[in-house]
C-alpha cells in the first residue's frame, strides 16, 4: 500500500509544487538575468529583489478579466493552453532528479516512473506540447495568431527529427531508452564528452522546439506581435507563459539528463548537482536570448533541414561505426 | 564630390566563412555586461539632480517682500506657442498693475521656455520640478498660489 | 476570470482577497505596447537601462491589448488615430488603467488643431495624467507609482464603468489673449 | 484473455472507418477515417501478437506506420495541389477520370 | 496558393515594428508578400497649417516635433531657413554650437534606429545599450537647453544660451566614451551570422530606384550615391570641418545599417573638432527686431524694454519672399519651404521630410519579401511618424 | 549647370514651355506644356534631373485671377552635380494639374498630399486619394480659408465619426 | 478492472472516431482524431506493448496528425466542412449495403475464433513481451528485407511528396 499509493502521491505532490515553483521562479530568473545583461536591476521592489514578482503575475493574472473573442472556435480555443501546460507537466514525471536513497528501510527513487521507453515517452509528449500552441493560434480567429500557428507546427514536424537523432545518438551508446539508464551509465565520463556533437545539435534543436530566441518564429513579437497567443488574456495566457517555462524547465533537466551526466557529480549530493547543471542550462538560454536576434523562418527551416539533420545523421553513422570497432 | 569625401562601408562587410567566432564574441560581450554594474537610477528613492536650466513646473517669483514680480504686461501670454497662460490683469490706483489672476494649464504647457525668457521682470521662471502627476485634469489648473510653490507639487513617493 | 464577481459582501474574506489582490494588481502591471509620438521614446527610455521600469514589474510591454493592464497613450491622438485607440482599449481586459503621458494625449497641448484629438479622455478614460512634452521617464515611474496608489484602494468587485463624455471633463475656458 | 473485445472494438472502428470513408467528401475527412482503419488493423495485429507471444504482428504495425506516414506525405500533397489548382477538397468534384 | 488565396494582413497602426503609428496593409502568400500598401497620417497633427498662425519664433518648438528622435537637427533645419528667408548671418560660435547639437541629435536618431531595428529583428539588448548612450546626450541636451527629448534649443538669429562648463565636459566625455560603445554594436551585431543572413541582400534598392522614389539620407547612401547635404550645400559652418561621407553599394538592410553605423563614427569626429575649435563669441546676432535683448538691458534702458514688447508680441518679421533650404536630418534631406508675406507669420511653411517619401518607397522595397524582412526593412529605412504625418 | 544653360537647353526641346525665369535656380512653365517640359528636365542627359524632391503648394487666396490661385513647386535635384531646380506651376481651383507620378516615383505620394491638403486635383495620377487626413475629412486644411482648428473643435469627439481606407 | 479499462478505452476509441466523421469541422476532425490515436495507444498499452503505444502516439499524434492539421491549417479549411453533412449522403441503398457490413463485421469480431491463438493471453505470456529488444532482433534478422523494404518506401514518398508540393 505505501509503496503503490502513498509514497508515489508524496511524490507527486512534491514534485508538483516544488517544479512549479521552480518553473514560477524561472520567470524571474529571465528578468532578472536579462536585466543585468541589460545594464539594469530587474524587478526589485516587491520583496527583496522582487522575489514575489512571479506571484504577483499569477495572482493578477488568475483575476483579470476572460475574454474569448466571437470569432474564436471557443472549445477548441479553451483547450489549447490546458494542452500545453498539462503535457508540460506530464513530462516532469519521468525526469531523474538525483539518485535513489533509502529511509525508513524504503528505497526512495527521485523519479516518479521510469518506463523502458523513457525517452521516446518525452520525445512523443514534447511533440503534443506544440499542440496547444497550433490550436491556440488557430482557434484565435487572429490572422497573427494564424500564422504563429502555422509556423509553430512547421517548426515542431522539422526539428523533432534532429532532436531524436541526437537522442538515438545516445541510445545506441547506453543501450537503454531509459532516462535513470542512461544517467547511470554516464558515471565517470558524461555523454557531453563522449558525444559533443549530439550535444550541440539537442541544444540547437530542443531552443527551437522551445520556440525561443533566436528561434521563437511561433510568438516573434515584432513580427506577429505576439503569435500565437495574441488574443489569450489573464489565465489562459498565463498558463501559456508557465507552459512554456516548464518546457524550458524540462528541456534543461533532460539536457542534463542525457548529457551532462545528471546527478553525477563530486562532493555534493545528486540532487542538487542536477539542478545546478540545470540552471546552468537555462542560464545559457537566457543569456542566448539576450545576445542573439531572431532567425527568418525559411532559414530556420534550412538550417534544419541542411545542417542539423545531416549533421546529427553523420553523428549516428558515426558512432554506430565507432561501437562497431571497439 | 570627390572620391576622398567617401568611405565605401562594403569594406565594413565580413568575410565569409566566418560562423563560430562572432556567437561567441557577442557571448562574450554580454556576459561581460552581466557583470558590470547597472546603470539604473533608481527612481523613487534616487534622484539626480536637474540642470540649472531644466524647465520644469513654473515659478511666479517673489521679491523680499512676498509681493508677486509679476506686472500682468502679458508677453508670456502672448509668446506662449500653445497658449497655454491666461492672465487677466489689474491695476490699482497707484498704477501698479499685478494680475489678478495668472492660471497656466500644465498639461497644455510644452516647457519651451519662451515665457521664461521674454519675461522683462523675470518674474516667472521654470523650476526644477518635473514629476508632478496628478489623477485629475482640474489639479493641473495652476493658480496664483499654486504657481507661487510648485516645489510642493514634487512626487513623493518611496 | 470571473470569480471577483461572485465575491460579493464585507467579510474578512472578501477584505483580505481584496488586499491581496490589488497588491498583485499593483505590483503586476503590465503596460501595452503602444507608442504614438514623441512620448513613446521618453516612455522607451523609461523601459530601459536607465530608468527600468522592470524594477516595478512592469516591463512586460506585451504587445496584444489582451494581456496588458494599462495602456500609456504616450504622444498626440490624432482623429485619425482616436478609433484605434478606443479599440485597444475595448480590447483590453479588464481591470485596466490608462496614463495619458504628456501635454498632447492629455489635452492637444500646443495642437490646437483640426487634427488632434483635444484630449484622450474625450474617449477613454484616463486615472492619471502627465504634464511635460514629453514628460521625463521619472515622471512616467512616478505615473505609474500613481496608479499603483490607486490600485490599492480599489474595490475587487467594482471597477468604475465609464461611458464616454462622463469622466471626461470640460476644456480650460480658452485663454483670451492679453496684448 | 479478453482478446474478443478487444477484436471488437478493432471491428467497430474499422467499421466506422469505412464508414466514413463512404459518406464523407472532405478529402481530409476521408484521410482521416483512413488511418482510423489503419489503427484498427493495427490493434487486431498487436492483439495476436500478444497472444502468439511473437515480433511479426509488432513488426507488422510498424510497417503499418509507415504505409500511413508515406500516405499521409504523399496524400497531403495532393490535396494541396488540387487546392491549389480547384479551390476546393471536395472529392465528388475531382471527376476528371469519370466518363 | 490559387489566385486569392493570399491572406491580407493589417500591420499596424498598433504594432509593435511599425515605429509608431505607420499601417502597411500587406497581402501574404504564405509568408511571401505580394503586396504592400502603406497607409500614414495617424499622426496627422497639422504642423504646418499651425505653423502659419504661429509667429516666426513660436514655430520652433513645432519643428522639435517633426522628426522627434533627433529634435535638434530639425531645429537646425528650420531656424536656419527662417534666417535664410531674413538673410541673417549667424555668429561662428552659434554655428558651431548648433553643429555640436545637430550631430548629438543625429547620434540620438541613429540611437534610436539601431536599438528598434535590432529590437525587431530580435536582438533585444542592443537596445539597452544603444540607449544608454543615448542618455548621456540627453543628459547634455538637459545641461544645455533645459529638455531631454525636446531641446528647443535653436532661436531665430543663433542659440537660446552660451554653453555651460558642464557642457562642455560632457560633450567631450561622450566624445571619449562612444568609440568604444560603438564598438561593442559592431560586436553584437555586424559580424553575427544570424544578422547577416536576416539583413543581406533583404530591401535591395538600386541607386537609379532610389533617386527615382526620393530617398535621401543613409537609405540613398547604402545605394551608392553620395548625396549628403552637408557636403552638397554647406550649411552651418559644416565645410569648417573633416568629415567623409560613407556609402554603400547594394542597397539593401545591411549596407545601410553599415552607412547608419559608419556616420555614428563620422558625426562623433566633426563633434569632436567643433567642440575643441569652439570659437569665442556671441551665440546669437544683435539684431534688434529679431533676437531677444538680455534681462538687464531690458530693465535699464526702457527702449528695450519697448523693443522686447514688440518684439514679442509680434515677433521677427520676415520678407516677402519664398525660400527652400535644406539640411541633412537624420533621416535625409530634411527641407524647409518658407513663403513670408511681410508678417510675422509664415505664410505658408512646408516641410519637406525625408521620412515621407522614404514610406513611399515602401511598397517596392517589400514586394517580394517574406514578412519578417518586412519588419528589417522597414527597420532600415528608419521612418519617423511624427515627420511623416507632419 | 547653371540657370542659364538649363534654359537654354529647355528651350531648345520644348520650346515656349518656359513662362519665364523667376529666380536663380527657378523657371516658370507654362501650363500648357508643363508636362512635356518636365519629362526632358528628367529625361534630358544633360539636365538629368531625376530626383523629385518635393511638391509645394502655395494658396495665394488673394491673387486675381483665381485660376491662378495656387502656386506649385516642384523641387527637383540633379543627381550628378546635386545641383537644384525649381520648378513653378500657377494653378486654378479647377484646373487638372498633369501628373508626374510617371515620371518621379516619389511624385505618388507628394501629389497625393498636395491633393489632400490644398485641393489641387492631378490628371493621370494613379491612386488619387486622401493620405493625410482620413476619408470623409471636409475640406482641404491647408487652403486659406480652412479654420485651423476645423469645424467640430470644442465638440465631443465621437470615434465612429472617422471613416478609414 | 481489466475488462472494464477496456470496455472504457474501447468506448472511447469508437466515440471518438465516430466524432471524427461527424465534426462538421476539419479541425475538430483532426482533434478527434488525435484523441482517438491516444485511446487506441491506451489499448495497445493495456496489451503490454508500450513500446508499439509510444510508437502511436510519436508516428501518429506527434507526425502525422500535425502534418494534417498543418495541411488544414495551411488550406484555411475552417469552414469547408459547412457544405458536406453526413446526411446527405446516405443513399438509402448505401444505407443498407453498410448495414450489412457494419453486422458483419461486429460478427466476425465477436465471434473470431480464439482458436487462431496459439496460447492465452496469461500474466506470464505477457512478461517481457513487447520490449525493443525482441522487435529489434525480429527486424534485424528476419525482417530485414521488408524492413529495407519500408524504408525505400518512405524516401519514395518522400520525393514524391517533394515533386508535388513543388510549385508548377
Amino acid at each position: 500500500m505505501i509503496d503503490f499509493f502513498i509514497i508515489p502521491v508524496i511524490k507527486v505532490i512534491i514534485l508538483f509544487t516544488v517544479c512549479l515553483l521552480i518553473v514560477a521562479y524561472t520567470t524571474w530568473a529571465e528578468r532578472k538575468i536579462l536585466g543585468h545583461i541589460q545594464l539594469r536591476y530587474g524587478p526589485m521592489r516587491v520583496g527583496w529583489h522582487g522575489l514575489l514578482q512571479p506571484i504577483a503575475d499569477g495572482i493578477k493574472n488568475f483575476f483579470k478579466e476572460e475574454v474569448i473573442p466571437d470569432n474564436a472556435d471557443k472549445a477548441v480555443f479553451l483547450l489549447a493552453p490546458v494542452i500545453s501546460i498539462s503535457v508540460a507537466i506530464i513530462l516532469l514525471a519521468i525526469i531523474p532528479f538525483g539518485e535513489p536513497f533509502t529511509i525508513f528501510g524504503k528505497k526512495i527513487t527521485l523519479w516518479l516512473a521510469n518506463p523502458s521507453i523513457g525517452i521516446l515517452f518525452i520525445l512523443g509528449f514534447a511533440t503534443l506540447g506544440s499542440y496547444g500552441t497550433i490550436l491556440g493560434g488557430w482557434s484565435s480567429g487572429n490572422k497573427y495568431g494564424y500564422m504563429g500557428g502555422l509556423r509553430a507546427s512547421a517548426m515542431i514536424l522539422s526539428y523533432e527529427l534532429s532532436l531524436a537523432f541526437a537522442v538515438i545518438s545516445i541510445i545506441m551508446m547506453t543501450g537503454s531508452l531509459s532516462l535513470v539508464d542512461m544517467v547511470s551509465a554516464q558515471h565517470g565520463l558524461w555523454n557531453v564528452v563522449k558525444q559533443p556533437v549530439a550535444f550541440f545539435v539537442f541544444l540547437i534543436s530542443g531552443t527551437a522546439e522551445l520556440n525561443r530566441t533566436p528561434f521563437d518564429m511561433p510568438e516573434a513579437e515584432s513580427e506577429l506581435c505576439c503569435g500565437y497567443n495574441v488574443e489569450y488574456s489573464s489565465m489562459k495566457f498565463a498558463l501559456f507563459f508557465l507552459a512554456e517555462y516548464t518546457h524550458m524547465f524540462v528541456f534543461a533537466s533532460l539536457v542534463t539528463t542525457l548529457f551532462l551526466g545528471g546527478w553525477h557529480g563530486p562532493f555534493l549530493p545528486g540532487i542538487v548537482w542536477f539542478f545546478i547543471k540545470t540552471f546552468a542550462i537555462i542560464f545559457v538560454c537566457i543569456w542566448v536570448r539576450a545576445t542573439f536576434p531572431r532567425l527568418r523562418y525559411d532559414k530556420v527551416m534550412k538550417l534544419e533541414w541542411k545542417f542539423l539533420l545531416p549533421v546529427a545523421l553523420a553523428n549516428v553513422i558515426v558512432t554506430g561505426a565507432v561501437m562497431a570497432l571497439v | 564630390m570627390d572620391k576622398s569625401e567617401i568611405i565605401n562601408v562594403s569594406g565594413m562587410r565580413p568575410e565569409k566563412g566566418k560562423y563560430v567566432l562572432p556567437f561567441l564574441k557577442g557571448l562574450a560581450y554580454t556576459l561581460k555586461n552581466f557583470f558590470s554594474k547597472p546603470v539604473t537610477l533608481q527612481y523613487p528613492t534616487q534622484k539626480t539632480k536637474r540642470s540649472e536650466r531644466w524647465r520644469g513646473l513654473h515659478r511666479l517669483n517673489v521679491d523680499e517682500s512676498g509681493k508677486l514680480l509679476c506686472v500682468a504686461c502679458g508677453l508670456c501670454a502672448a509668446i506662449c506657442p500653445p497658449k497655454a497662460i491666461t492672465i487677466i490683469p489689474y491695476e490699482d490706483e497707484g498704477g501698479t498693475r499685478y494680475p489678478e489672476k495668472f492660471v497656466i494649464d500644465e498639461l497644455r504647457c510644452i516647457f519651451c521656455g519662451f515665457c521664461q525668457e521674454v519675461c522683462p521682470k523675470g518674474a516667472i521662471s521654470l523650476t526644477g520640478v518635473y514629476d508632478y502627476v496628478d489623477y485629475n485634469r482640474r489639479d493641473f489648473i495652476f493658480d496664483i498660489e499654486k504657481l507661487k510653490k510648485p516645489e510642493t507639487f514634487e512626487f513623493k513617493g518611496k | 476570470m470571473g470569480i471577483e464577481n461572485q465575491l460579493t459582501g464585507d467579510n474578512i474574506l472578501v477584505t483580505s482577497l481584496n488586499k491581496l489582490v490589488n497588491w498583485s494588481r499593483s505590483n503586476s502591471v503590465w503596460p501595452c505596447t503602444f507608442g504614438l509620438a514623441c512620448c513613446a521614446l521618453e516612455m522607451i527610455a523609461t523601459s530601459l537601462a536607465s530608468f527600468d521600469i522592470s524594477r516595478f514589474g512592469s516591463e512586460v510591454f506585451r504587445p496584444s491589448p489582451r494581456q496588458s493592464d494599462l495602456l500609456i497613450v504616450a504622444g498626440t491622438v490624432s482623429k485619425k488615430m482616436a478609433p484605434m485607440v478606443k479599440r485597444v482599449y475595448d480590447q483590453m481586459a479588464d481591470p485596466k488603467w490608462v496614463i495619458a503621458m504628456g501635454a498632447c494625449a492629455s489635452c492637444g497641448g500646443t495642437f490646437q488643431s483640426y487634427a488632434v484629438l483635444q484630449g484622450v479622455d474625450q474617449i477613454i478614460p484616463v486615472d492619471v495624467y502627465l504634464p511635460g512634452c514629453p514628460p521625463r521617464p521619472e515622471a512616467l515611474l512616478a505615473g505609474l507609482m500613481k496608479i499603483q496608489e490607486k490600485i490599492r484602494t480599489e474595490n475587487l468587485n467594482q471597477r468604475p464603468d465609464f461611458k464616454p463624455g462622463e469622466r471626461y471633463e470640460t476644456q480650460v475656458p480658452k485663454v483670451e489673449l492679453i496684448r | 484473455m479478453y482478446q474478443n473485445v478487444y477484436l471488437t472494438f478493432s471491428a467497430l472502428l474499422f467499421a466506422i472507418g469505412a464508414f466514413g470513408v463512404l459518406t464523407r467528401k472532405n478529402a481530409i475527412v476521408v484521410f482521416l477515417c483512413i488511418e482510423i482503419m489503419l489503427g484498427a488493423a493495427n490493434l487486431a495485429f498487436i492483439v495476436f501478437t500478444a497472444a502468439n507471444q511473437s515480433a511479426e504482428g509488432i513488426f507488422m504495425v510498424m510497417c503499418v506506420m509507415a504505409v500511413a506516414g508515406a500516405e499521409a506525405a504523399v496524400g497531403l500533397a495532393i490535396f494541396v495541389l488540387l487546392y491549389r489548382k480547384t479551390g476546393s477538397i471536395n472529392i465528388d468534384k475531382f471527376n476528371l477520370l469519370k466518363w | 496558393m490559387a489566385e486569392g488565396k493570399t491572406i491580407t494582413l493589417n500591420m499596424g497602426p498598433h504594432h509593435p515594428a511599425t515605429h509608431g503609428v505607420l499601417r502597411v496593409e500587406v497581402e501574404l502568400d504564405g509568408e511571401i508578400i505580394v503586396k504592400a500598401t502603406p497607409y500614414i497620417g495617424y499622426l496627422h497633427r497639422g504642423i504646418e497649417k499651425l505653423a502659419e498662425s504661429k509667429n516666426y519664433q513660436q514655430a520652433i518648438p513645432l519643428s522639435d516635433r517633426l522628426d522627434y528622435a533627433s529634435a535638434s537637427a530639425n531645429n537646425m533645419g528650420y531656424c536656419t531657413a527662417v534666417e535664410k528667408l531674413m538673410g541673417i548671418e549667424v555668429p561662428k560660435r552659434a554655428q558651431y554650437l548648433r553643429v555640436i547639437m545637430a550631430e548629438l541629435a543625429r547620434i540620438m536618431g541613429h540611437h534610436l534606429w539601431i536599438g528598434t531595428h535590432a529590437l525587431d529583428i530580435g536582438a533585444m539588448t542592443v537596445i539597452f545599450y544603444a540607449f544608454r548612450d543615448r542618455e548621456m546626450i540627453m543628459d547634455i541636451n538637459e545641461e544645455i537647453a533645459g529638455y531631454r527629448l525636446t531641446p528647443t534649443f535653436f532661436r531665430i538669429g543663433g542659440v537660446a544660451a552660451d554653453t555651460t562648463p558642464d557642457f562642455i565636459k560632457k560633450v567631450r566625455e561622450f566624445v571619449k566614451w562612444f568609440p568604444k560603445a560603438l564598438q561593442g554594436y559592431h560586436t553584437l551585431l555586424t559580424e553575427n551570422k544570424i544578422w547577416t543572413t536576416r539583413t543581406m541582400g533583404i530591401g535591395p534598392i538600386s541607386a537609379k530606384d532610389a533617386i527615382n522614389a526620393g530617398l535621401t539620407g543613409p537609405s540613398l547612401r547604402g545605394s551608392g550615391v553620395a548625396y549628403d547635404i552637408r557636403k552638397a550645400f554647406p550649411y552651418s559652418s559644416y565645410d569648417d570641418f573633416d568629415f567623409k561621407i560613407p556609402v554603400g553599394e547594394k542597397g539593401d538592410v545591411y549596407d545601410r545599417y553599415l552607412v547608419r553605423m559608419e556616420e555614428f563614427a563620422q558625426s562623433i569626429k566633426i563633434i569632436d573638432q567643433a567642440i575643441e575649435n569652439l570659437p569665442e563669441g556671441p551665440v546669437a546676432i544683435d539684431s534688434p527686431w529679431i533676437t531677444n535683448p538680455d534681462l538687464v538691458s531690458v530693465q535699464t534702458d526702457i527702449s528695450e524694454l519697448a523693443r522686447r514688447f514688440v518684439l514679442h508680441t509680434k515677433g521677427p518679421v520676415g520678407p516677402d519672399k519664398e525660400v527652400y533650404h535644406a539640411v541633412e536630418g537624420a533621416k535625409g534631406e530634411l527641407g524647409f519651404y518658407l513663403v513670408g508675406d511681410g508678417t510675422e507669420h509664415p505664410f505658408r511653411m512646408k516641410v519637406r521630410s525625408p521620412c515621407f517619401y522614404l514610406a513611399s518607397a515602401l511598397p517596392r522595397l517589400l514586394v517580394g519579401h517574406m514578412i519578417a524582412d518586412a519588419i528589417a526593412i522597414i527597420g532600415s529605412i528608419d521612418v519617423v511618424l511624427g515627420e511623416i504625418d507632419r | 549647370m547653371d540657370i542659364k544653360g538649363i534654359v537654354s537647353r529647355l528651350e531648345k526641346t520644348d520650346p515656349g514651355a518656359i513662362d519665364r525665369v523667376s529666380g536663380e535656380n527657378e523657371i516658370t512653365l507654362n501650363f500648357n506644356d508643363f508636362n512635356k517640359a518636365m519629362q526632358t528636365l528628367h529625361d534630358d542627359k544633360s539636365l538629368c534631373f531625376d530626383m523629385l524632391v518635393d511638391i509645394v503648394a502655395i494658396d495665394r487666396i488673394d491673387r486675381m485671377p483665381q485660376s491662378h490661385r495656387f502656386d506649385l513647386v516642384y523641387i527637383l535635384l540633379c543627381s550628378k552635380d546635386f545641383s537644384r531646380l525649381l520648378v513653378r506651376l500657377a494653378a486654378g481651383e479647377d484646373n487638372e494639374v498633369p501628373s508626374v507620378s510617371s515620371i518621379w516615383a516619389s511624385a505618388d505620394w507628394a501629389e497625393r498630399e498636395v491633393y489632400d491638403l490644398m485641393g489641387i486635383t492631378f490628371s493621370g495620377h494613379p491612386n488619387l486619394r486622401r493620405i493625410l487626413t482620413w476619408k470623409n475629412f471636409e475640406g482641404h486644411p491647408l487652403r486659406k480659408d480652412f479654420p485651423l482648428e476645423g469645424k467640430d473643435f470644442d465638440q465631443q469627439f465621437d470615434t465612429t465619426s472617422i471613416e478609414d481606407y | 478492472m481489466e475488462l472494464f479499462a477496456i470496455l472504457l478505452f474501447g468506448i472511447a476509441a469508437t466515440t471518438t472516431a465516430l466524432f471524427v466523421i461527424f465534426s462538421k469541422n476539419t479541425v475538430h476532425s483532426a482533434l478527434w482524431m488525435v484523441a482517438n490515436c491516444f485511446t487506441v495507444a491506451v489499448l495497445f498499452l493495456l496489451l503490454n506493448s508500450q513500446f508499439i503505444a509510444i510508437l502511436q502516439i510519436i508516428v501518429y499524434a506527434g507526425a502525422i496528425m500535425m502534418f494534417i492539421l498543418y495541411a488544414i491549417m495551411m488550406l484555411n479549411l475552417k469552414k469547408a466542412g459547412d457544405e458536406d453533412q453526413v446526411k446527405n449522403n446516405l443513399a438509402p441503398g448505401r444505407l443498407l449495403i453498410l448495414g450489412l457490413f457494419f453486422i458483419g463485421l461486429i460478427i466476425l469480431g465477436i465471434g473470431f475464433s480464439p482458436q487462431a491463438l496459439k496460447g492465452g493471453m496469461g500474466a506470464d505470456a505477457l512478461a517481457g513481451f513487447g520490449e525493443i529488444n525482441l522487435v529489434a532482433n525480429y527486424i534485424f534478422s528476419k525482417g530485414l528485407i521488408p524492413f529495407e523494404l519500408v524504408s525505400v518506401l518512405l524516401t519514395a514518398a518522400v520525393v514524391g511528396a517533394v515533386y508535388l508540393a513543388k510549385k508548377d
